[in-house]
């Protein structure tokens, strides 16, 4: 399999982006009837996810001998496609699909520029697919770079709505300035090290680190550079304190660019969060255990407490998602390259985001259907919502009780196996806080659920109308989720290839 | 060379002479971006603040790098906020202070970012410069192949994202 | 499968997850759901009966095992099966949902089908916690459990229902990731989710410091539910604003989980911290039941009086339990024989009598205090308020009741030939010889109950005239206006009688039902004992 | 030979005005300068290590890198600018002190 | 014979007088800065006179006959009344933007002249990047009028200002696209290797006719009008359009200043006009040149007769053509000469990857360069005979709107 073979999936959407900007350039149905095209999006994303299925088959077939595990491939010397980008590729494709399925009519409705909309939706994709897979900070810069600025515009989207401009203009700077924080990062680990291969660093750092004499030297810039490459990612998996432009955000931006924004560009993050620290700065594991745990307890804390004053579920979504991504931390914290639990922190991190991404597209799917239907994201407009879309209604509460972690569910088990991993490396102080943190999210949670059952016998019940497409979506992430909680012994299996294939490489 | 107080400071050679001009030229440009009152004079020392990097590049051997950089930054980048200060030049007047509440906050988080870094910097054991650099017009083909070997991918994609902004900044930006 | 029993429980487990989908999917007109769903839960009544008399008491020990493969990679099981202690208590689970859907079906008439769904959701999430042997199935059964309850005491409940509901959510949530986490480490320190087999082996022997985290994680998810003093305050909020059938599975059956929790789970698993911790859940126990039973005096409300009995009663339970828990390893045994120059047998006598006590206990509050809900609950019904001061002299108005709910007090006062009489005597009588100062304290518990009962239940609200001004508005069961109170009606006798039945039974003949638990507590002990 | 260090106190003192620009200043355009110069000083940095670093002066990484940034800082301008004048236009403001229709 | 050997003998000499060598070397570049920065000076004023004699023949008048012979001095008088003019400082104008841009307009086009290579040997610095420079300083050009545009705080100045952003970055696009052709086909981007590779040997003497121009005419012709829209000269002078803007970005200046926008306008022309030459035309290239002694000197000749033919060329279409309406002059960037020079460069790409003899190349790149050659021509074409038939039309007494009409396609032409 050539190179260009290995990285299909992303070909696929650059031909499908681009193919869709030509045809929307080329020929013009007249307005309202450009539908057509999302539904080339969709079929260039399946074909991705599927392919990545495929390069997955065909690249296990070689066996290291040293390790017996199936070796990484590299393509193009800065793209390595293992089980771990693979494993977050079909995550990140999949939430595409379903924000896409879900969201053509709500964007359809909104702006004429549909053409622009699937081509930049695909080069989105794209984009975190090769964040996925960079093994080289260049390319994980770039392409952490391209995710961003499509997504600025795609947040800005609907240019002649106050609240979408907003949202991307505070995007676009908060970005910026942590994308420039991250870049130093990366040159000065480019000059303690002189390269930026992933896997160089790491072997340069270990040597430093295993030269006993030189341990002062070099190894002394790594701290600072961890610390900034940690801001410029923290701020696109919305890490506390670089968390501000999320609420903001998700609350202006087109509600499947929120949807997308808080899942698959979050899981694209973490992923290069993972292979950054994971394999890259294994050395220094003492120094930034501590910084992420911190990091960890101040993001759940902080958007736990903001959440609880939102009145907007849609905004209340957003800060429950900064929430969220410090649990993952969690998970990321308690890493370790020699569990043989398959209740590492990794498969939680892994899990976590499986499971999460159908919770949260579905969670904000029903956002979107309020939306589309009582053009209203207040807690207000969900008041008895039981008996004006029964099943909408009945979805979204296995969404809040997933975000809460009640069992059967897939949010239970991802938080059963970040706090597992924590117990394990006996950090019973990060778990104990994420019981507290646990508590309050329910809370808020709660609320809606209480504001869509519990319901004052005068008001008034009429139906709702939500769309076939947004339905099919809803329904393929509550069986998701409740299938992830109910049944997760496959997806733990191909979590666990996914991570001890990254692991393995670790020097 | 022997300074008041004691202070010892080597006497620089030319090269060093000359660095030392450009790079006060660039710093205090610099400073003048973000200090001045006036967003266009901002602009105009933005400009100057590249042609002082650029200058930096000069001195580092890397002249295509330089010429890109007037090329990109001075020819394109400037223009385009030069011209957005233009086409908003009503936030230009009737405002008290350019900064906003927390610029003290954030002041202050500069200034110990900077003194941080300047002593990572100094602190830090650098290793001594490397060899020579290979000849010039060798090393743009080098850098030429660079881009179309190693570094395809990364070429592709900056080639890809320049496409989308073009379009995303024309859909975003223009009239009705 | 071993044998055709291992089979019964997964179809007892089931069949009521089957009935809520179908009340859900096929459920077409109100009167079907609710004649569907009566007969539906006739099958695990009649599944659990058929275990009371197909476990064999004789060899004891676990019975109608089932084990299957569900998450291999992390060691977790499906592993169903049923010992001395559940199995009575799986028959109270039964007994009080189909009643409570018997009940039901004559009272809800607002989104019936969402109710009915519910209600088989909540009997399937109960009876999950009780044939659970593995510890991710059985904490899943215990957080999905708060799942239904909550929507029932959100959508049905009285006035201030959604307070209530998300503060019950919240606090048994909190106390339940507590013991995630307690779970998580026994995972980590023994490899395997399995309760039994964990127990075995003996999760921080040795380590007294993580065995008490653990051992704390543990009682906090548990004492929530049960719930002990401290941790009680959403208890009293909960009841009252929950539909009847709510409070009596609440009180029938939710809080037995908690004390189930204790005796399966952090008992065997953790003897040593149990010893070390034992005084103090002795004494939130006793606590519990002194400032129970005062502040069910205080009360003007006749639900959340009844809600504050049970806190007093589950302190009993506590009692017992942490009575026990002082002797549960051989050096704390012997130094028990030392205290009280008891000998060991006797010592060991009084704890299994204590641990006999408390789940007796265990099941005769959900007896009796299911019953009290419900008659509560038909009052309420009538009169449309609960408030003590409203009512009196209803003993003429309605003989029937009246004669119900005074058999239904006496037991819960624990007078003898009523059931609640052996839970009370064994309890007392395992605790003073083992904590004779805290048990003690506790017996004020008793006199106070006797107060509550006697005069703010009986004399309050039977006895004395009948004073129609007090309370003008009266309608019958159905909703339609009434001149007085109305008596029982038919539905709500067949509701109640075999709760009455049973409390006789116990309180004249309770040797069956302790047979199951004896059997238990000993091998408790005996398991204890023989690991260090 | 000019030494190391001091291109690093120049990308360091850049980065530093570039981030209290970005940080502090009220009007967008204002960041936006403040974020290039943060992207020069970073540049700066990579062309510096990749002329004195530890690596081979054949790896041209550092300078491949600045190269890319450029072209970066061009499409990151661009697109922030159009932001910039899609917000004025419908608010007659960039001051992101007054961009509060998303607080809360 | 190479600058660099006259400048290394010039430091040698220099640091035998007993010159430390940093200041041996930094006289000799300021001698070097003193001649090109005097020589650009000096021939603007030559410049001027050839622009006022060109126009004025194309008018049908005699041009400066008074000051000097055949008026060759009344540039010189010109610039004399200019300096003795007072210099006006509009109140509320932008002080350090308005002073300082004339300063950069003309600093920015002196640097060019830095690498012209003017004959064999006698170039400023040989730089291994001269296009890219050539192309990079342009855009000092740019912002030195954007400056004065918004320094001035004259609306039809920064009208003036926004217009020179549009059009100068606009058109140097398929300029740098043109130059990239060459590059492309010569594989250096340094101006003496790329007038070496334009030489034509015929049995060791040097025709010096390989001009690129010669193989590449398309690319040759998309040069040239983006050039003349880079040097602001008809038909792209919108800048300036006396008639719409007065006189755009420079009417707040008088005197010195403005005389400096001037002479930096023209001696732009005639820069672009020098890189043109170079790129295309053989720069210095031409019989003889490979010729001891002699050589450098018939280089030199060659190189200012090609420049001051493109130069006079330039003129003669200023004279001759009517100015562009704005999004005329957009569309014609961006709809025609960016397709096309990018379809050029993708064609010469592929054909240079061709396995075959180099001759094959040229003839296959020459028909490309013809083809586009063609459709640029068909363009221009179509466009002036429309335009011819508006004008006629207009002068028509029967068709007293016709200059309200808009053609019969009603496209933009």
């Amino acid at each position: 399999m050539g190179d260009l073979g290995l990285i299909a999936p992303e070909i696929i959407l650059l031909i499908g982006g681009l193919f869709i900007f030509c045809l929307d350039l080329a020929y013009d149905p007249g307005v309202g009837k450009k539908s057509g095209l999302s539904y080339m999006a969709l079929a260039a994303l399946f074909l991705a996810a599927a392919l990545v299925a495929v390069v997955l088959q065909l690249n296990i077939s070689e066996i290291s001998e040293v390790s017996q595990e199936p070796v990484p491939k590299i393509a193009f010397s800065m793209m390595t496609i293992d089980n771990f980008g693979s494993f977050i590729k079909v995550t990140i494709f999949a939430g595409m699909i379903l924000t896409a399925i879900a969201g053509g009519r709500y964007m359809n409705r909104r702006s004429g520029n549909q053409g622009e909309f699937w081509t930049f939706f695909l080069m989105v994709s794209l984009a975190m697919s090769i964040a996925a897979s960079a093994n080289n900070l260049v390319l994980v810069y770039l392409a952490i770079e391209f995710l961003s600025i499509t997504s600025y515009m795609l947040a800005g989207f609907l240019r002649d709505n106050r609240r979408s401009n907003e949202a991307g203009l505070k995007y676009f700077l908060y970005g910026s300035i942590a994308s420039a924080v991250m870049l130093y990062g990366i040159s000065l680990l480019y000059g303690a090290t002189g390269s930026l291969y992933i896997h160089d660093i790491a072997a340069a750092f270990a040597e430093i680190m295993g030269d006993s004499s030189q341990v002062s030297g070099l190894a002394f810039a790594a701290l600072p550079a961890m610390l900034l490459v940690l801001a410029g990612l923290g701020f696109k998996a919305s890490l506390a304190p670089f968390y501000q432009w999320a609420p903001d955000t998700y609350d202006g931006s087109p509600t499947p660019v929120a949807t997308y924004l808080s899942t698959a560009s979050k899981t694209a993050a973490f992923a290069v969060l993972a292979r950054f620290f994971v394999v890259g700065m294994a050395s220094f594991e003492v120094n930034w255990v501590p910084v992420l745990a911190a990091f960890s307890i101040i993001t759940m804390t902080m958007g736990n407490l903001a959440a609880l004053r939102q009145h907007s579920v849609k905004r209340m979504l957003a800060y429950s998602s900064v929430a969220q991504a410090g649990y993952i931390l969690m998970g990321l914290v308690a890493v370790t390259s020699a569990s043989t639990s398959a209740m590492d922190g990794l498969n939680g991190v892994l899990l976590y985001l499986f499971a999460y991404l159908f919770t949260n597209v579905g969670a904000f799917l029903v956002v979107m259907a309020l939306e589309e239907t009582v053009n209203s994201t207040h807690i207000n407009a969900y008041r008895g919502l039981i008996k004006r879309a029964p099943w909408l209604a009945v979805m979204f509460t296995v969404f809040l009780l997933s975000l809460t972690g009640i069992p059967a569910t897939g949010g239970f088990l991802g938080k059963a196996f970040v706090f597992g991993a924590a117990i394990q490396r006996q950090y019973f102080w990060l778990a104990a806080i994420g019981v507290i943190n646990a508590g309050i999210a329910a809370f808020y949670y709660l609320r809606v659920v209480r504001a869509m059952f519990f319901t004052e016998e005068e008001e008034e019940d009429q139906p709702l109308e939500v769309p076939m497409a947004l339905q099919t979506s809803l329904l393929v992430c509550a069986v998701a989720t409740i299938w992830i909680g109910v049944y997760p012994s496959p997806v733990i299996d191909w979590v666990s290839t996914a991570s001890v294939q990254l692991l393995s490489v670790v020097p | 060379m022997e300074l008041p107080l004691g202070i010892q400071v080597p006497i620089p050679t030319f090269e060093q002479f000359i660095f030392i001009q450009v790079a006060l030229v660039t710093a205090v440009a610099g400073l003048a971006v973000v200090t001045s009152r006036n967003l266009f004079h901002s602009a105009l020392a933005l400009t100057l603040t590249f042609f002082g990097v650029a200058g930096v590049y000069v001195f580092l051997e890397a002249e295509f790098l330089a010429v890109s950089q007037v090329l990109v930054y001075v020819g394109a980048i400037a223009m385009l906020i030069a011209f957005a200060i233009m086409l908003t030049r009503s936030m230009m007047y009737g405002r008290t202070s350019p900064l906003n509440n927390q610029w003290g906050k954030s002041s202050l988080f500069a200034l110990l970012f900077f003194m941080g870094l300047l002593a990572f910097a100094r602190a830090t054991p650098w290793p001594a410069a490397s060899e020579e650099v290979i000849a010039d017009e060798a090393m743009i083909g080098a850098l030429g192949r660079e881009f179309v070997t190693t570094y395809v991918i990364a070429f592709e994609v900056l080639g890809l994202l320049l496409l989308l902004a073009l379009v995303g900044a024309v859909m975003l930006a223009r009239d009705r | 499968m071993d044998s055709p029993d291992s089979i019964v429980l997964t179809i007892l487990l089931f069949w009521p997850l089957v009935a809520a989908l179908l009340v859900i999917l096929f459920g077409r007109s109100d009167r079907q759901i609710k004649s569907g769903s009566i007969w539906a839960s006739l099958l695990p009544l009649g599944l659990s009966i058929y275990l009371l008399f197909a476990y064999d008491s004789d060899s004891g020990g676990i019975q109608f095992e089932q084990i299957a493969s569900w998450i291999p990679q992390l060691n977790a099981g499906y592993h169903l099966g049923v010992d001395g202690l559940s199995v009575p208590l799986i028959f109270l689970t039964t007994l009080l949902s189909t009643l409570s859907i018997y009940y039901s079906a004559g009272v809800i008439n607002t989104r019936v089908k969402e109710y009915f769904f519910l209600m088989h959701l909540l009997e399937f999430s109960m009876l999950g916690v009780f044939v659970a042997l593995d510890y991710v199935l059985f904490y899943v059964f215990w957080e999905i459990s708060l799942v239904p309850m909550y929507f029932l005491i959100g959508i049905w409940g009285g006035a201030n229902r959604g307070y209530a509901a998300t503060k019950f959510f919240i606090y048994t949530l909190v106390g339940s990731v507590a013991m995630l986490l307690a779970i998580l480490g026994v995972y980590f320190a023994t490899g395997t989710f399995d309760i039994v087999e964990a127990a075995a082996a003996q999760p921080f022997a040795g380590n007294l410091t993580l065995a008490s985290l653990a051992f704390w994680g543990f009682f906090l998810g548990f004492a929530f539910k049960v719930p002990s003093f401290p941790f009680h305050t959403w208890l009293p909020d909960a009841h009252t604003e929950a539909p009847t059938a709510g409070s009596v599975i609440l009180a029938g059956v939710l809080l037995k989980l908690g004390a189930y929790g204790m005796l399966r789970i952090m008992l065997p698993s953790f003897p040593e911290a149990s010893v070390y911790w034992a005084t103090w859940i002795v004494a939130l126990g006793a606590i519990a039941i002194v400032y129970g039973a005062f502040v069910c005096v205080a009360q003007t409300d006749l639900k959340r009086l009844i809600a504050y009995s049970s806190v007093s009663h589950m302190g009993y339970v506590m009692l017992g339990i942490g009575a026990a828990a002082s002797i549960m390893t051989p050096d704390a045994l012997a130094s028990a024989v030392n205290r009280f120059g008891l000998s060991t047998e006797a010592i060991q006598d009084s704890a299994a009598m204590a641990l006999n006590g408390a789940a007796l206990q265990m099941f005769n509050h959900g007896i009796i205090t299911g019953a009290l809900f419900f008659l509560v609950g038909i009052i309420y019904e009538r009169a449309h308020s609960r408030d003590l001061a409203r009512f009196g002299g209803l003993a003429t108005k309605t003989p029937h009741f009246y004669g119900l709910m005074l058999t239904a007090a006496f037991a819960s006062l624990g007078l003898p030939g009523l059931a609640g009489f052996w839970a009370e005597l064994f309890t007392f009588r395992g605790a003073f010889a083992l904590m004779p100062y805290w048990a003690a304290f506790g017996t004020i518990g008793i006199v106070i109950t006797a107060v509550y009962i006697l005069y703010r239940i009986i004399q309050n609200v039977f006895l004395g005239e009948y004073d129609a001004s007090k309370l003008p508005h009266w309608t019958t069961v159905d909703g339609e206006h009434a001149d007085g109170p109305t008596d029982m009606v038919g539905f709500e006798k067949v509701t109640m009688w075999p709760l009455i039945a049973a409390m006789f039974i116990i309180g004249v003949y309770p040797t069956p039902l302790v047979e199951y638990f004896n059997r238990s507590a000993r091998e408790l002990l005996a398991f204890v004992q023989n690991l260090v | 030979m000019v030494p190391l260090s001091w291109y690093l106190m120049l990308a360091a003192f850049l980065f530093s005005c570039g981030l209290y620009g970005a940080l502090g200043r009220r009007n967008a355009i204002a960041m936006l300068m403040g974020i290039e110069l943060m992207l020069n000083a970073a540049n700066i940095n990579l062309v510096a290590f990749w002329r004195h670093g530890v690596g081979p002066m054949a790896d041209l990484t550092g300078q491949v890198f600045a190269v890319l940034i450029i072209g970066l800082a061009a499409a990151e301008a661009a697109v922030g600018l159009a932001l910039i004048i899609a917000v004025y236009r419908e608010r007659r403001t960039i001051d992101v002190d007054e961009l509060d229709l998303l607080a809360g | 014979m190479q600058i660099t050997q006259w400048s290394d003998a010039l430091s040698g000499w220099l640091i035998g007088l007993g010159l430390p060598e940093w200041a041996a070397i930094f006289l000799v570049y300021a001698v070097g800065a003193f001649v090109l920065i005097n020589y650009g000076m000096l021939s603007v004023l030559l410049l001027i006179w050839i622009t006022r004699k060109v126009i004025s023949r194309i008018q049908d008048r005699i041009g400066p006959n008074r000051v000097g012979k055949f008026g060759l001095l009344q540039t010189v008088a010109d610039a004399a009344k200019l300096l003795s003019k007072e210099d006006i400082t509009p109140r509320e104008a932008d002080k350090i933007a308005y002073n300082l841009s004339p300063i950069l307009s003309v600093s920015g086009v002196l640097m060019l002249l830095a690498v012209i290579p003017f004959a064999p040997g006698l170039i400023g610095v040989d730089l291994n990047i001269a296009a890219l420079f050539v192309v990079a300083l342009g855009s000092i050009g740019i912002m030195a009028a954007l400056m004065a545009g918004w320094g001035s705080n004259n609306k039809y100045a920064l009208l003036a200002g926004f217009r020179v952003v549009a059009q100068l970055l606009s058109y140097e696009i398929p300029l740098v696209l043109s130059i990239l052709t060459v590059v492309l086909l010569t594989g250096s981007m340094r101006f003496g290797s790329i007038i070496e590779s334009q030489s034509l040997h015929l049995g060791g003497f040097n025709l010096g006719v390989g001009w690129l121009g010669i193989v590449m005419p398309g690319a040759l012709l998309i040069f040239f009008i983006s050039s003349l829209a880079e040097a602001e000269l008809t038909p792209f002078d919108l800048l300036e359009a006396e008639s719409e803007l007065i006189a755009g970005f420079h009417i707040e200046y008088s005197g010195m200043k403005f005389a400096m926008f001037f002479l930096a306008q023209f001696l732009n022309a005639w820069i672009l006009a020098a890189v043109m030459v170079t790129l295309f035309l053989g720069g210095w290239q031409g019989p003889g040149v490979g010729l001891p002694v002699v050589g450098p000197l018939l280089g030199f000749g060659y190189f200012m007769i090609k420049v001051f033919g493109v130069y006079v060329l330039q003129q003669w279409i200023r004279g001759t053509f009517p100015r562009l309406r704005i999004d005329q002059m957009m569309y014609f960037a961006w709809k025609v000469l960016v397709p096309l020079t990018i379809g050029l460069i993708v064609v010469q790409a592929i054909v240079q990857k061709l396995p075959t003899p180099v001759a094959v190349h040229y003839v296959l790149i020459f028909i490309a360069n013809v083809g586009v050659l063609a459709i640029v021509a068909s363009i221009l074409q179509k466009y002036f005979r429309e335009e011819q038939m508006r004008t006629k039309r207009s002068f028509e007494p029967t068709s007293l709107i016709g200059t309200m009409q808009v053609n019969e396609e009603g496209t933009m032409y």
